[in-house]
């Protein structure tokens, strides 16, 4: 293992952009290009967005951990929270399903599309973790 | 995060920054006064500034899409960055909303081809 | 206690960025001066390369702790190794003391000048913590 | 992390980026081995692109410092932004060493002024 992180922040509206910025400096390790780093950043974006929306459903005091790793050319973000959980993770999947009127139900989509790997595990009641993994080109190496 | 403009039958709001959670309830309610303030027949949004949009950031402005939608009114997007312009076409908004590179460009053709 | 959070990192050089980002990015939700930004990156800074360099002594895979807290426009910051530790805490703070001839001997007084409050607790062999608080005054508030 | 221009007896070091412990080895060993490889009368610091200073950083300027000074050369520094300005006033090295606001002016004051 290269380098690893541990980020716990509060599900709080304003922590989504702190968690984008560290899992985006940690990623710039190594040296990927731009649109690599807005990948990330968005697929933590949509993770962390749904810990706080769905997961405690709004209460600022739950706790969201981010944690980071590089592996090689190989990095990983895992995004948990202890929260309400997900009792259909097949449907949550799905394109457009969303348990809130006011959201799209891109989320998942957005992970998926912007990072090569997307694995959701989550008990109803006990909360959800997300495990994201990208592969990424160095800018400087090719 | 946002900034209006409005003429005529056209608001024009300028968004800047990071449109994410943290913004997404002070411009749902900042968009839905300035529709209820003017009658608006044009929606505009300028993405020029915007520096990081996610889905629920899109789904903010998609959500004020639809409510000038079903007045007759119509919506259309200007010079978003590129990692903002991917969210649209991967969310499929451009298939049915028009992107123009300025305000001029997007006033001029406004009227023939804005969605909605 | 308005908001906090808690970062681990490995104990080397790369992460001392990392860590400067991450503080940076939490304190700038107070909307700080350009100029308090710098000064809370400078002193965490000095403090993270100290539990790398000192505390464990330059071994990669030592654990330090990040952790930032807002109270009102009072940011306090704590870094914590389980590394070497200080016998002469009173000593370390002198100016121009240093146990490395290749170092300045200025961190701490890096600490204390960017800072309003440094307070190293410190016990050979077990690790030190150090604790920086600033008021910061709102730079949009003015 | 450092680019140099060498020129008669004079070594322009050129640093940029992040100046830390993640930089300071490499930065060290280039140093020296730029020290090594030239006659050197006069070190002369560009940190208008060094966006982050800190003593880690600053002790391996100071080390290089040392170096020159005790060979009877002269050292000198250009247009740090105001956070690299203020490590350096803090650590007093502006009592012994001048400040250019640019290669020019350094160029030419150099011979008179330079610490050492
Ligand atoms: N962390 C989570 N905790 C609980 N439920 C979740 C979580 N993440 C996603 N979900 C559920 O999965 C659904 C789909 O998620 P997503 O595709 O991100 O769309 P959206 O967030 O727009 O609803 C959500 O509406 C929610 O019901
Ligand atoms: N986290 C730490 N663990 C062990 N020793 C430390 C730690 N931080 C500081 N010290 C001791 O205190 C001394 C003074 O620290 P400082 O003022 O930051 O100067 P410098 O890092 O340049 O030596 C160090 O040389 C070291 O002996």
């Amino acid at each position: 293992m290269d380098n690893r992180f541990r980020l716990e922040i509060l599900s709080r509206p304003e922590n989504v952009g702190l968690a984008r910025v560290t899992v985006s400096a940690f990623a710039a390790q190594l040296d990927p290009t731009v649109e690599e780093l807005e990948e990330v950043k968005g697929a933590v974006s949509e993770a962390v967005s749904n810990a706080i929306v769905h997961g405690y459903q709004g209460r600022p005091d739950g706790v969201v951990v981010v944690e980071g790793f590089l592996d090689g050319d190989l990095l990983e973000v895992h995004v948990e929270d202890r929260g309400k959980g997900i009792e259909d993770v097949a449907r949550a999947l799905e394109p457009e399903y969303t348990t809130d009127p006011q959201r799209l139900g891109l989320g998942f989509n957005f992970m998926r599309f912007w990072m090569d790997e997307v694995e959701v595990e989550s008990r109803p009641g006990e909360g959800t973790r997300v495990v994201m993994r990208k592969k990424l080109r160095s800018a400087s190496k090719g | 995060m946002v900034r209006f403009e409005y003429s005529e039958d056209t608001l024009l709001a300028r968004l800047f920054g990071e449109i994410d959670l943290k913004v997404a309830d002070s411009l749902r309610r900042e968009l839905e006064s300035a529709l209820d303030r003017h009658s608006v027949n044009f929606l505009v949004f300028d993405l020029s500034a915007v520096s990081f949009l996610d889905s629920t950031g899109l789904g903010v402005i998609l959500g004020r899409y639809k409510r000038v939608a079903e007045a007759g009114g119509k919506v259309a997007f200007i010079a978003p960055p590129p990692q903002v312009k991917r969210v649209l076409e991967l969310a499929g908004v451009l298939r049915f909303c028009p992107l123009f590179s300025s305000w001029e460009e997007a006033r001029v053709s406004l009227r023939g081809e804005a969605c909605g």
